[in-house]
């Protein structure tokens, strides 16, 4: 553990620590492009010098290990003045076309030019003109002469993803980034180059010309697309509805946490959001009499489904939760459960396909809470219960998000059961051919909409919080539950996720000590851990 | 004849606005209405032949107090406090009843009251000099105490709102 | 002149008895305020009636003197008031059953 | 003299003498006029309408959008005055251009003129010269508030105002103006 | 019959008082145009024609009626829909009604009949005409809160702040008046100011009060909500409680603003100006000082007392203008300390004042 | 003053390149002496001897070999840099054509020092005939048996990037990569090609090295200046008579040279200025050329060893017109790796180019000085730093002549 001094404080770092991190931690920003704690060092942006004492000039704060009893000063005059030259030479080919740059507002260009350049220019002579616009795979748009060669696409590539689609070519300031000859950038996690792209060289092809990014507000979530969880960035566009053709969710971009997802997210997760603002939304509880579809109100919804709990048999209703429900939905299901009795209870639907996967972040479990569910005490079967739904021995069916009929199970099998069954509610964000058949419709806020937790796979619970306002009249399961609970007879059920998670944590061991202060933005494993 | 006529209407007004006062859950509406009960009343003043009670009653109270309410709650805007569940509703409830009984009391007492003998004096003629006279003979410390009252009520409010020194 | 003044005063009973059950059932403290005026008003109408069958003005005296009561009274108790809810942030008088806070 | 203006009395009344004599003096002038007295005038202003008095190069007045030589607008899409504009006035859609030297093109540019509160911000903001308030169009009522939305076409069409700031180009009939 | 011509009596009279305000308010509208722009060296409006006549413009208060009535009445979805709906009636209700008790004349004797020119006699008339203003301020706050606007809110409480500032230094110098002239009975109050001072001086409020006439004008234009007091509205950037308002209720607001302005007028001259008197003017003809006399029929002397009344408020009123047209707006805390710092402890000191001459003079004490 | 010719004794002999000539003359005598040593015993003869790194950067080839790690034992790599692309430089191709087995003879006994058991032999890709003639050595070698008993060589062509040159981006080119300059550290002799600890030696270094060993280091020495030891061998070019390459100890003066060896200034010409070591060495004035060639003498006059490649200008040569050929050399073949030197060489190109076009300004001058300036020593590797010699010394010793072009 060398221990350092930075600007005049003094702190302790793990040997191996480069200056930039250890930087960091006493809250010194040393300014840098090329460097990115995920990827290799190049050092070849040379803006992260800093002063070593005892050193002959600046040195490069990236690839300078902290070693015990250095003395580091980030903002002498000579270290300002290299950053100012070093800004001058990164920005003598920069094409000056910030305003209609899709990078405007996020770019470290701009950032850095403000912060550390602010010099009268000097370069008058024509600058070197690149290829514009050029697709280099299906989500990423490069602009070679906004590069500015930091080189960690290319890294990334070959690093990360080890696909080396991407190389720089020509010499001199006339190199650029390109693709190897008959390839194309379409690897799983190609657009995670645009994240990491610190100017406007490298664009996303779906969010592009979209919202300008100070539109934009950004929430903390959790991917719901596979049993990763791999923690993510919401951005919404609440101020300018005619942008980005009336998305609430404009993009979704990776959140650093080295215990889950490093810094990247798959391609598959990014561009997973298309159903929050899809039409095939729920807006409003809805009943189905005859071929007939009415709208109701939620008291209305809920008196009949509660109705229909208390009245019939605990034996004769059956439910399909859902992994994609929250930990606190699957708990108020759970309490409404024991209220009845019911033990027809399950969560694994297997898929029409399996999913993909691979060594990296993406699973072939393709929700985000099957651990969840499971450490509930949901996981029940579910084709038992189609099976006796079948039989004639289930009166209520109540499905959760699930399309039963596009599932594994034989389309005629899922028909029967729930043509056999009297009444099927169906809660979830989203229509699909199962809540086409249901009798009661219960419209279930998306993710985006409401607060909650997912336990991944490997058993770390986290926490997204709500981005948007819920869609129509849809409310989160959980206070759909909620009110069922209530309407079953309880005395009241938690107003708020967090009070949900609060008794969740009280009544299940697994979860038990965890709050949602504790939980905090990376998450805390499980009591139990992996299961 | 007319002046039954005057008189229910006038009490049906105060009757009828006491209650929105009481029952309306919109406090500024309960205060529109307890202006307008207080209207009625001065004009009940009036059949009584006060008529400077009746103009004081306007001035000072639907003029000044009310004034001081309605802006104290356009200043707060409530309105929000007593939409949720009510936890104490059952002692609530009870407030009915109670109040009923509390009425035939009065009632009660009114009753036997009417059976008293008249004031000898008849309703003489109520001038606003002759009402001066007696607030500065008769009542004079009284009313010298009230000016008081008043100074302290004003330095108490003024101590109150002023902002804390910051 | 012909109404007998006990209707006065059955009419201020009944409007006392509203006020008093203003102030036991509404949790708004601005709201039993002004009930506590209504009652107070009750109170006066009743002592006017009273003057006027005894042919006296101290009736009306004294009504004066509960008018300047009032007015102090509610000077100082929308004061309080608005204190509460700068720092509360809340009016019910459900939470206002300490007195330190 | 300070004690006496802080009593604002004296002020207030040399105040009022001071429009009262302008009445007195327009008013006599008003009246002997019109019994026939040529010489005599009360002041008259402008008649707006009719008399207009010529603009100032420097007014702010209808947008317009510049066009390219080819006749496409100017306008890149950046949002820069959609950003700085104060009563959020302006909705722009953007869209990939076809020359990829050019990044990006205006789908749909949209200026509420019954929001707009005139300020310039957006001419200001502007990095190519796209808008320009130059028009001196000054009316452009309309009989519904969508007729007050002037599209990218309509905003395209108006010309600069004249050498004497008045203008050039007539704005259609707001019924016309239906987005 | 009698009973008839007592009740057709008491129409007239109401009917004479409201038509009155309500036409003298309605004609304000184009004076104030035309007056303004003569003061400011314009025309003023002059557009509105019939067939091409235009007649001074005086068909624009017409135009702006037509107008009104035809206009969209908008209510803000969120709006408390019947306070909505009563605040302007309100507001111009309780100005109409002050007006009741100032008289515009001498008792009318005809036939035998004493006929009080005055719409209501009110033995406590001047507190009447207070306390109807003073109820003014209701309309106000009721348009300001149900618009559910805040600029709305903020224009009813800064209305209901200034109104209530004005209204104390009103009832104080008022106080001054109401002692000198012995009564609270405003047909009193101007036969008081019939007598005359060493003689020749008539004994016209502005003489016996000249503070508290000062007070009483200024805070009677603060009343009105006028400039230089509209910090509630400010037609030209503030936008006050009515914002929400379009169509004839907006119109009434507007209107209301005029029928105070009237009634300020008419009180302002009932209790400083001498009412009806005109100078040395007695019920049987002029009675100068000098000891000439000049005989008058009664209807006579009644009819020279109801135009004297007409000309007194108009000149009232073209000042109230002049005053409006002229000065700049205070601002809210200037007219807040201007108000309770600087009226109404000269008001007190006036009835002190008062109280003091009356004691020293032995006048009524 | 040219004394003992030792790297060109052989080249006159008729088909030096042979092995059977070097044979003859002596060859690989050293290196059976050298098996005989230990290891750390070479490494010390060769620190004894002064030898210093003749490709450019002049630094002590005995201390750098000693700067292998003691304890590692994975694979370390011998790396011949024959990538001679410095302007005015070409003795490299002179050993390779002429003398090859000096060169293998020498890649055996270094190989030894450091104990490797693969070295690699990096030839510009533009020196066809070099390659040819090394690679028959090689296979001659092999057949001799002198390699593939421990050592092997592999002879790599490069693609043409003068970067290459450079020892990391040699080795990044060698690893199959593109051509770029590594950050340092780790230095080469700790992690280098392939990860593994890699000595970087020239061509010319590493054929003293035989001589070394079979002449003691003391001698070696003692044919040089106190700091830097033995001959080299000089690439003269420009206006001179005989232009050429002339091997001469290192104290040899430059006016020596270009005078006594190369036949001085041709034609009726006067000296103008010199460039002692490569193009990245900055020029030298007429009245400057007394200096001894060694490192530290010419490091002393403002000026560097470098590769040795004299370029001699005289009085007909336009500086800002040379000045603008060595900029556009920069420009072109600046990596494109870190930014300073990516986006300056180019536009100090065309600040030059323009000023020689004409259309230069008044402020120009002072702003490649200063752009120089800021950029220099800011890189990864030394080419910026080789490119702003260059752009210094010529504007500020020939100042008038740019002045004179810009007030045109």
């Amino acid at each position: 553990m060398p221990k350092l001094t930075i600007n005049g404080k003094e702190i302790e770092v793990p040997a191996g620590t480069n200056l930039i991190e250890a930087a960091r931690r006493v809250g010194v920003e040393i300014p840098h492009y090329c460097y990115h704690p995920g990827l290799s060092i190049a050092g070849q942006c040379r803006l992260c010098m800093v002063d070593i004492e005892k050193a002959p000039r600046p040195t490069i704060a990236c690839n300078t290990q902290a070693v015990d009893g250095m003395v580091v000063w980030t903002e002498t005059d000579r270290v300002k003045e290299t950053r100012r030259s070093v800004m001058e030479f990164h920005l003598i080919n920069h094409p000056l076309d910030c305003p209609v740059c899709d990078q405007a507002g996020e770019c470290w260009l701009q950032i850095y030019y403000m912060k550390h350049g602010l010099y009268d220019p000097r370069m008058t002579d024509e600058k070197v003109h690149k290829p514009k616009a050029v697709p280099l795979g299906p989500h990423v748009m490069l602009d070679a002469e906004r590069c500015i060669l930091c080189s960690r696409c290319v890294r990334f590539c070959d690093e990360i993803t080890r696909t080396g689609e991407l190389g720089i070519f020509n010499r001199g300031d006339h190199s650029q980034i390109g693709l190897f000859p008959g390839t194309e950038l379409a690897n799983k996690y190609s657009a995670n180059v645009v994240d990491i792209c610190p100017v406007g060289a490298l664009t996303d092809r779906d969010f592009r010309f979209q919202v300008r990014v100070w539109y934009l507000d950004s929430t903390k979530s959790i991917c719901p697309g596979c049993a990763r969880g791999c923690n993510i960035e919401v951005h919404t566009n609440r101020r300018r509805p005619h942008h980005a053709e009336g998305r609430r969710v404009a993009r979704l971009k990776p959140r650093p946490n080295p215990d889950v997802n490093g810094w990247w997210i798959c391609d598959a997760g990014r561009y997973g959001y298309g159903a929050v603002d899809d039409k095939s939304r729920l807006l409003a509880p809805s009943r189905r009499e005859g071929g007939a579809v009415t709208d109701a109100t939620w008291d209305e919804a809920i008196a009949a489904v509660a109705g229909v709990l208390a009245r019939v048999a605990p034996d004769e209703v059956g439910v399909v939760a859902s992994p994609q429900m929250a930990n606190e939905d699957l708990f108020a299901l759970r309490r409404v459960l024991e209220r009845r009795g019911i033990r027809r209870v399950g969560f694994r639907v297997p898929p029409r396909a399996p999913g993909d996967e691979d060594d990296f972040l993406i699973r072939a479990d393709k929700h985000p809470n099957s651990l969840g569910a499971s450490l509930l005490g949901l996981d029940g079967d579910v084709a038992a219960i189609l099976a006796a739904a079948r039989a004639g021995q289930v009166k209520c069916l109540w499905v959760f998000g699930h399309d039963l009929l596009a599932s594994g199970w034989p389309e005629t099998d899922v028909d029967r059961a729930l043509q056999a069954t009297e009444l099927v509610v169906f809660t979830g964000p989203n229509a699909n051919a199962t809540s086409e058949r249901a009798q009661w419709v219960l419209p279930a806020a998306a993710w985006v909409e409401r607060d909650g937790t997912y336990t991944n796979c490997a058993g770390r619970v986290q926490r997204f919080r709500q981005a948007a306002d819920p869609l129509g009249r849809a409310l989160p399961e959980w206070d759909i539950l909620g009110r069922v609970l209530v309407a079953l007879g309880a005395p009241a059920a938690p107003p708020r996720a967090e009070r949900w998670f609060g008794e969740l944590a009280t009544a299940v061991p697994a979860f038990a000590g965890l709050s949602y202060r504790s939980i905090g933005d990376v998450g805390q494993p499980t009591a139990t851990g992996a299961a | 004849m007319t002046a039954y006529v005057a008189f229910f209407v006038l009490a049906a007004l105060a009757v009828g606005s006491a209650l929105g006062l009481v029952l309306r859950r919109n406090p500024i509406h309960g205060a529109l209405f307890l202006v307008a009960n207080l209207g009625s009343v001065a004009a009940l003043y009036l059949t009584l032949g006060a008529e400077f009670l009746a103009a004081a009653q306007v001035i000072v109270y639907a003029g000044a107090i009310m004034v001081l309410f309605v802006f104290a709650i356009m200043v707060l805007i409530p309105g929000k406090e007593e939409t949720g569940p009510d936890p104490r509703r059952p002692v609530r409830v009870l407030a009915a009843p109670l109040g009923v009984l509390l009425f035939l009391l009065l009632a009660f007492v009114v009753a036997r009251g009417t059976g008293a003998p008249a004031g000898a004096a008849a309703p003489g003629p109520t001038t606003i000099g002759a009402l001066g006279r007696l607030l500065f003979a008769r009542y004079l410390f009284p009313f010298e105490l009230t000016s008081v009252l008043l100074l302290a009520a004003m330095i108490g409010v003024l101590l109150l709102a002023r902002k804390k020194a910051s | 002149m012909g109404v007998p003044e006990h209707y006065y005063v059955v009419l201020s009973a009944i409007l006392f008895t509203i006020g008093v059950v203003g102030v036991v059932i509404r949790r708004n403290p601005l709201v039993i305020f002004m009930s506590i005026e209504l009652m107070l008003n009750a109170a006066n109408l009743a002592l006017v009636a009273f003057g006027h069958r005894f042919g006296a003005l101290d009736g009306q005296a004294l009504v004066l003197f509960v008018m300047a009561v009032a007015a102090a009274e509610v000077a100082v108790g929308l004061a309080i008031i608005v204190v509460i809810f700068r720092a509360r942030r809340r009016l019910s008088v459900d939470d206002l059953s300490v007195m330190r806070w | 003299m300070r004690v006496l203006q802080r009593f604002y009395l004296i002020e207030v009344m040399s105040g009022v003498a001071l429009t009262a004599a302008h009445f007195f003096r327009n008013m006599s002038g008003h009246v002997r006029h019109s019994l026939g007295q040529k010489g005599a005038r009360g002041a008259v202003t402008i008649q707006y309408p009719e008399e207009r008095r010529p603009y100032s190069p420097r007014l702010r007045s209808l947008h317009r959008l510049v066009q390219r030589e080819d006749g496409s607008p100017r306008c890149v899409a950046c949002m820069m005055c959609e950003t700085v504009c104060p009563a959020h006035c302006i909705y722009i859609v953007a869209t990939e251009h076809p020359n990829p030297e050019i990044e990006k093109m205006p789908a749909r540019f949209d200026i509420d003129v019954g929001k707009c509160v005139f300020c310039g911000y957006c001419v200001e903001a502007c990095p190519e010269d796209a808008i320009r308030m130059d028009t001196g169009i000054l009316e452009f009522a309309s009989y519904s508030r969508r007729g007050m939305v002037y599209t990218k076409e309509a905003l395209l069409a108006l010309q600069p105002a004249g050498p004497d700031g008045r203008p050039q180009s007539t704005i259609p009939i707001p019924a016309d103006r239906e987005p | 019959m009698s009973a008839l011509a007592d009740v057709g009596i008491v129409f007239g009279r109401v009917a004479f008082a409201m038509l009155f305000v309500v036409n003298v308010a309605a004609i304000l509208g184009w004076v104030e145009r035309k007056q303004s722009a003569i003061m400011q060296d314009r025309i003023g409006a002059n557009r509105a024609s019939i067939f091409g006549f235009r007649v001074l413009g005086l068909f624009h208060p017409i135009a702006d009626a037509i107008k009104m009535l035809t206009k969209e009445d908008f209510m803000p979805a969120r709006a408390d829909r019947f306070l909505f709906q009563l605040a302007p009636f309100v507001s111009v209700f309780f100005g109409l009604v002050a007006f009741a008790s100032i008289p515009f004349g001498d008792t009318l004797r005809v036939a035998g009949r004493e006929i009080p020119l005055q719409a209501v006699t009110l033995n406590v008339g001047v507190l009447y005409v207070f306390a109807m203003l003073s109820l003014g301020v209701y309309g106000v706050m009721m348009a300001g809160w149900s618009s559910a606007n805040n600029y709305a809110l903020l224009g009813g409480q800064r209305a209901a702040a200034l109104m209530i500032s004005a209204e104390i230094a009103i009832g104080a110098s008022i106080m001054g008046v109401v002692m000198w002239y012995g009564s609270l009975d405003l047909m009193d109050i101007v036969r008081g100011q019939g007598a005359l001072l060493f003689g020749w001086i008539p004994k016209w409020g502005i003489v016996t009060q000249p503070l508290a006439f000062v007070i009483f004008v200024t805070a009677g234009i603060a009343a009105t909500k006028r400039i230089p007091f509209d910090m509630p509205e400010g037609e030209s950037e503030i936008i006050g409680y009515f914002i929400e308002y379009s169509g004839m209720k907006f119109g009434m607001f507007l209107m209301s603003d005029l029928v105070e302005t009237t009634v300020i007028a008419g009180l302002t001259t009932s209790l400083f100006l001498g009412g009806w008197q005109v100078p040395y003017l007695v019920a049987e003809g002029f009675l100068f000082p000098w000891g000439a006399a000049l005989p008058l029929p009664h209807l006579l002397v009644v009819l020279l007392q109801v135009g004297a009344f007409i000309v007194k408020v108009s000149a009232m009123i073209f000042f109230l203008m002049l005053v409006r047209w002229t000065l700049p707006r205070f601002r809210y805390d200037q007219a807040m300390r201007l108000g309770w710092l600087g009226l109404f402890p000269l008001s007190i000191l006036n009835i002190v004042l008062t109280g003091l001459v009356l004691l020293l003079w032995g006048g009524r004490a | 003053m040219t004394g003992e010719r030792i790297l060109m004794r052989n080249f006159d002999l008729p088909d030096s390149h042979t092995l059977a000539v070097y044979r003859k003359a002596g060859g690989y005598a050293a290196w059976e002496k050298a098996r005989a040593m230990e290891p750390a015993a070479i490494t010390e003869e060769v620190k004894q001897s002064n030898l210093r790194g003749l490709g450019g950067a002049g630094f002590p080839t005995g201390t750098k070999w000693s700067f292998i790690p003691k304890g590692h034992t994975g694979p370390v790599y011998l790396v011949i840099n024959a990538d001679e692309g410095e302007p005015g430089t070409f003795k490299d191709r002179y050993l390779l054509e002429r003398d090859p087995h000096a060169l293998i003879e020498g890649m055996l006994i270094a190989a030894r020092a450091i104990r490797s058991s693969l070295g690699f032999v990096y030839i510009r890709g533009e020196y066809i005939e070099p390659w040819r003639r090394f690679s028959e050595a090689v296979r001659e070698a092999y057949e001799a048996g002198y390699l593939g008993q421990g050592f092997d060589v592999v002879v790599h062509r490069g693609a043409g990037a003068y970067i290459c040159g450079e020892e990391t981006g040699l080795i990044s080119s060698l690893e199959g990569k593109k051509g770029w300059p590594k950050v340092k550290p780790p230095f080469p002799a700790i992690k280098g090609a392939f990860g593994m600890p890699t000595i970087v030696n020239n061509v010319e270094t590493i054929s003293h090295v035989p001589h070394i060993i079979a002449r003691g280091g003391a001698w070696f020495a003692s044919l040089g200046t106190k700091t830097q030891g033995g001959t080299r061998m000089f690439s003269v070019s420009g206006r001179v008579t005989r232009p050429g390459v002339y091997e001469a100890s290192v104290a040899i003066t430059l006016r020596q040279l270009i005078d006594d060896l190369a036949g001085g200034v041709s034609g009726n010409g006067r000296l103008k200025a010199v460039v002692p070591g490569g193009s990245s060495a900055p020029i030298l004035r007429a009245d400057e050329v007394d200096v001894t060639m060694d490192v530290d003498g010419l490091r002393n006059a403002g000026t560097m060893a470098g590769s040795a490649g004299v370029v001699v200008m005289d009085e007909t040569v336009s500086i800002p017109e040379a000045l603008m050929v060595v900029a556009r050399f920069y420009a072109h073949e600046s990596c494109g790796q870190c930014t300073p030197c990516r986006e300056s060489t180019g536009w100090i190109y065309k600040m030059v180019h323009r000023i020689v076009d004409g259309h230069g300004r008044k402020e120009d001058l002072d702003t490649i000085l200063d752009v120089a300036k800021r950029g220099a020593g800011t890189t990864i590797c030394a080419f910026y730093d080789g490119a702003v010699g260059p752009y210094i010394s010529y504007i500020e010793k020939f100042r008038n002549e740019f002045e004179e072009l810009i007030a045109k």
